[in-house]
């Protein structure tokens, strides 16, 4: 099959639907004339011209109110914000606003809005520009919450998140712009709210989302070296959160850890290692592990950044403890 | 001139928001309200009556916390705003909006919002939609004078002037935000010079009078109907009341109040109506009976509506 | 003891701190001559004087970023965010500018600030004006934040918080205002960062924060009458985290249930939850449980909004499932 | 008449940013750079320059993502800034902060800023403190023209100007923000309207000019130490190069590149110099050497410097 990158599945995304749907329009700032601050939006503005490729100036507030209220009256917006840690100026359109719409005006309104942006650690790009934090919308009742990690299911997710009536918070990783993937040339979607198993397996899950996906994976292939059999599953989806898989999986292996590269602390990865143990407590055969960054203002130089953040070593020396940890637990007790 | 029925519905719209809002305090001093939350606008009528009564059908609205006035004067049904108010699942938000979230999406009411300054984006994402379709539609964003000091409202009118689009921005400038006075909010008052800072026209009118309001909306919405772009109006007006309930507004000036009370919005319309031979106080009378019946039927509407229920708040959130 | 409300409390804690620290001052909206929309400060305008007892504009973000200018340079303000809703509009100033000052300038600048605000329901004051957002902030490195149940505690810990180099997060509940507790005349502080156990027992532990530690104990009393021994730990500062208190007593109990008033899912529980059975697998005796508010948009209506956050016949009916499954399990095992 | 110590000094000044962002540059190249953000300031050196050759010891700044110019203006320690940006332990923030995050709080510079108008709060509360305190400080806010339409310029110069803080905004007008021209981010262009809307005077300078822009900025500083309030100024500047790394600005009519080129404020100044008989070519070649060397000594200190470590990171969460 054809293999894109990351960045142009999104693209292609767009464009389809913006193709599809005139009501599909693009507003954020320099998605036009830039073409994006990572390229996503290039050649769009030359496509689909100013009305529908729109170059926002510095507002971030009023870039997501502006989409919200066009979302109001029949629009179909899909507004950029160009580092998730800028959504710190919009959170009152997208919270206060945005999300509770539908269900505040007793479901007379609706905000089918996308919110496209992108987070994470990967270019040294400092405290202010390197943040993940996907647990505070997840958080929220009415917001949906996508985090594609490859090329294919950027692709379809971002092409449901459009048509979705729901606000969509879309969180790509700037490190996955230009990550090789297969996606068809076929019309498709990803249903948002369900999970993905990327690679099956019987004696632990690897639960992951975004770029940590690829990190399980790797771990995963190291771990198949020495014997041990990992099933990573992607989330994709944080909220609606599809728990039906990620019960099926855990069911089977007993054993999951978590990762992601936000801080631990109060991460996503409570929600799901909470949720797990609740409901599966009788079944797992060791505590349910988070892997996630450390709790400190991310480092812009670069090599303390990647110390922040969960590596492939760790999750293989996570997962050789939980198993090793839990057959001395077994010769003991026996 | 404006005829005869467009004189006598702002009258008669102005003394429906008082009605309705006499009667609101009334309900909350019983304990019947559902919400703690009620901001009432008497004393500010004229404002949202002038305005409304210069937009057209397809327009577009945002309103505030204090927006009882706004969806009445858009023509708003009463029997849903009492029943929202009780918490009624025939109200429009079913019962679990209150008093500062009310909406009318046929009406283009698109929401009255507890945020101070928040609905402004939506008001300004509507208006920029209807310059992409060119719909021919004009967007009024009602706001008190507390919202323009927020970042939101600068960056809406920067966009609006920019884009040019049909929108309309009306200050109701009440004086107070809570116990703040406009004095102490910000060290220019013309709204003039808070236009131009955007490359918009700032206008200041008498909010006290209700034609002069109308006069100055049906500039601003037809020039942004021209594709001219936004306006800012400044339309002078005063709280008659505390700022909530249990806010006897001990921050203000009792001689003030006496001063601003004495131009009470309805009392100058009817006095002009009568000094035009428009209106007599026969008239006045049987218009008032009118309202109260009006108001006595959505009473009893909301009263024997069924309560909001938790099942419909569940099924909701999501679209 | 003397009794005292929760607003007096707090009140008293800004007037010490005041007088003994002329570094202390107050900036928010109506803090001065409406004396706080809750009317904590009432009083203190006509006792310390305009420049000590600001009245901002309606600017949210500005309030929190002159605050922290001020804390920058010598001050040591109390910024006012009247609802915990409208902190959306000051989340770059909180998060990206004062959480991360002091480690992203290498430990030259320091941020002594305490942002106080309320949330939560019970004043059926809607979407808008009751949510409960603690877990965003916990979530954020170089924040502390707390959240008092008590009188004594709102007391000791403003003035901790006052006097605490670092940003504080300071959230109280509009429903606790007027609670009336011990508090003594002597001068005391309670240190941020310590968990405290409100009521002794041995058979669960009900973990609660903020109003719902009264829902805890509340429950703790009625289990009690069915011969349930339950143990209160009131967390009191959510970051940081006293996680060996919490350890100690579940380690006796060997049952938890966390309850807060926010949305259970992704809420600050999930990461007690989650902590817990990482470090109690073998000791758990159950899955920790979660109580929190139904992931809706809260309802204006006081009758519903009830409905949507946790009673006190909710955690009897949970720890009786807990401690009723085990029975269960335990007969059928044996 | 300003003495020829200071008119030198504006020069070597303006120099050393030139020069020291030349070598930052390439240490880019070379992939020396420890992060990956780096924004410079080629052609607004005059900015910096006069605004800070204005200052008092005592007096505050901060500054923005394209900040060399501002901190090497205040006199900070060059050594310091390049090792800062190669990621050592010696660096302004110990290597985690890199170009965006500079600081000396030595010198009264608060801080650098990733986020475009974050800092302008922190400048706003230092001079509220200094207001409250009667210290007799004033703080300078550089920001970019971007920053203008973000809300919290709005909120922040409302709030100065209200309470007369004294403050001096300092917007660098490079004429983009990213791609986006000034032209396509607000319909109203002048400094003058923009500043008035706060009730602050708003004054255009030529940025290129490095005396207009100090004399321009003396005022506006003596203005605001007098307890008279704050100034908008607004400095006309062009951005030599593309916004960061890897931008060849396509955005960007070439012939006006070309024209905005020949306006360097460094050549322009020395031919002013030149014409006034108060610097030679001869002691423009001195200088140049004194500078090229001050970088040498600055890059060779910073190689030597040891990494900056994990370690330091998580001891500096909390103070
Ligand atoms: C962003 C925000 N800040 C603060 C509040 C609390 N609050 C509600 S109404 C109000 C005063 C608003 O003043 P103004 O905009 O003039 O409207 P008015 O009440 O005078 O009609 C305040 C401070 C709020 N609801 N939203
Ligand atoms: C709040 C925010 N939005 C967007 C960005 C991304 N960004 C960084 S610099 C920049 C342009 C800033 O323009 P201006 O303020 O004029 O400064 P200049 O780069 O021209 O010096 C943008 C969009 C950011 N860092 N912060
Ligand atoms: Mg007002
Ligand atoms: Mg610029």
């Amino acid at each position: 099959m054809r293999r894109i990158r990351y960045r142009e599945a999104l693209r292609e995304a767009l464009r389809e639907e913006m193709q599809r749907d005139p009501r599909v329009f693009v507003i954020g700032e320099d998605v036009g004339r830039y073409g994006g601050a990572y390229a996503v939006t290039q050649g769009l503005l030359q496509e689909f011209g100013p009305k529908r490729i729109i170059d926002a100036p510095m507002s971030e507030a009023i870039i997501v109110g502006a989409a919200l209220g066009a979302a109001v009256v029949g629009g179909r917006p899909v507004a950029e914000i160009m580092y998730i840690d800028f959504a710190t100026l919009a959170m009152d359109q997208i919270v206060n606003q945005a999300a509770k719409l539908h269900g505040m005006f007793g479901g007379q309104l609706k905000a089918p809005l996308v919110i496209r942006t992108q987070q994470g650690t990967g270019r040294g790009a400092g405290p202010q520009h390197s943040q993940s934090l996907e647990a505070w919308f997840a958080h929220v009742p009415g917001l949906k919450v996508v985090m594609p990690a490859t090329p294919y299911d950027a692709k379809g997710l971002l092409k449901s998140a459009i048509r979705d009536d729901n606000p969509v918070m879309f969180i790509e990783h700037k490190g996955l712009y230009a990550l090789e993937g297969e996606v068809p040339e076929d019309e498709y979607t990803v249903p948002i709210g369900v999970a993905d198993v990327k690679r099956p397996g019987n004696n632990v899950t690897l639960i992951a989302y975004s770029n940590m996906v690829h990190t399980a994976l790797a771990a995963a292939q190291e771990l198949s070296q020495i014997g041990i059999s990992a099933e990573v599953v992607d989330v994709r989806t944080l909220a609606p959160l599809d728990m039906d898989t990620l019960i099926a999986s855990v069911t089977k292996t007993r054993r999951a850890v978590v990762i992601h590269e936000a801080s631990v602390f109060g991460g996503f990865g409570a929600e799901i290692a909470a949720s797990l143990q609740e409901r599966l407590f009788d079944i797992l055969a060791a505590p349910v592990r988070r892997l996630g960054g450390l709790h400190v203002p991310l480092p812009a130089h670069s090599q303390l950044e990647k110390q922040v953040v969960p590596g492939v070593t760790q999750v293989v020396q996570v997962v050789k403890e939980m198993i090793g940890a839990e057959v001395a637990v077994r010769s003991t007790s026996a | 001139m404006e005829d005869r029925d467009t004189l006598v519905n702002l009258y008669y719209t102005m003394v429906l928001i008082r009605r309705t809002e006499e009667k609101i305090l009334e309900l909350l001093l019983q304990g019947k309200l559902a919400s703690s939350m009620c901001h009432v606008s008497i004393g500010q009528e004229a404002v949202a009556t002038g305005v409304c009564s210069a937009m057209q059908p397809q327009d577009y609205l945002t309103s505030t916390h204090r927006g009882h006035g706004h969806i009445i004067a858009r023509g708003g049904d009463l029997r849903r705003i009492i029943a929202e108010l009780l918490g009624r699942e025939t109200g429009y938000c079913k019962g679990r909006g209150g008093s500062m979230h009310l909406v009318d999406v046929q009406l283009g009411h698109l929401g009255s919002n507890g945020i101070v300054g928040g609905h402004i984006g939506i008001a300004t994402g509507a208006a920029l939609w209807s310059s992409l379709q060119n719909d021919g539609r004009v967007t009024v964003a009602f706001f008190g004078e507390g919202a323009m000091t927020e970042g939101i409202f600068h960056e809406a009118a920067n966009m609006a002037a920019l884009w040019r689009l049909p929108i309309v921005f009306v200050c109701e400038n009440n004086q107070y935000a809570m116990s703040l006075p406009w004095t102490h909010a910000t060290a220019e008052h013309s709204f003039a010079r808070k236009g131009e800072a955007y490359g918009m026209p700032g206008i200041e009118v008498d909010g006290q009078d209700v034609l002069a309001v109308r006069q100055v909306a049906l500039q601003a919405i037809e020039r942004a109907r021209r594709g001219e772009g936004p306006t800012l109006i400044g339309a002078q007006t005063y709280r008659f009341l505390g700022h909530s309930r249990g806010d006897p507004s001990p921050y203000r000036d009792k001689e003030e109040e006496a001063r601003q009370r004495a131009r009470d919005p309805i009392r100058l319309y009817q006095e002009h109506l009568f000094r035009e031979g428009i209106m007599t106080q026969a008239d006045v009378d049987a218009l008032e009976a009118k309202v109260a019946e009006v108001i006595a039927d959505a009473v009893r509407f909301a009263e024997e509506s069924p309560p909001a229920t938790l099942d419909s708040v569940l099924e909701d959130v999501f679209a």
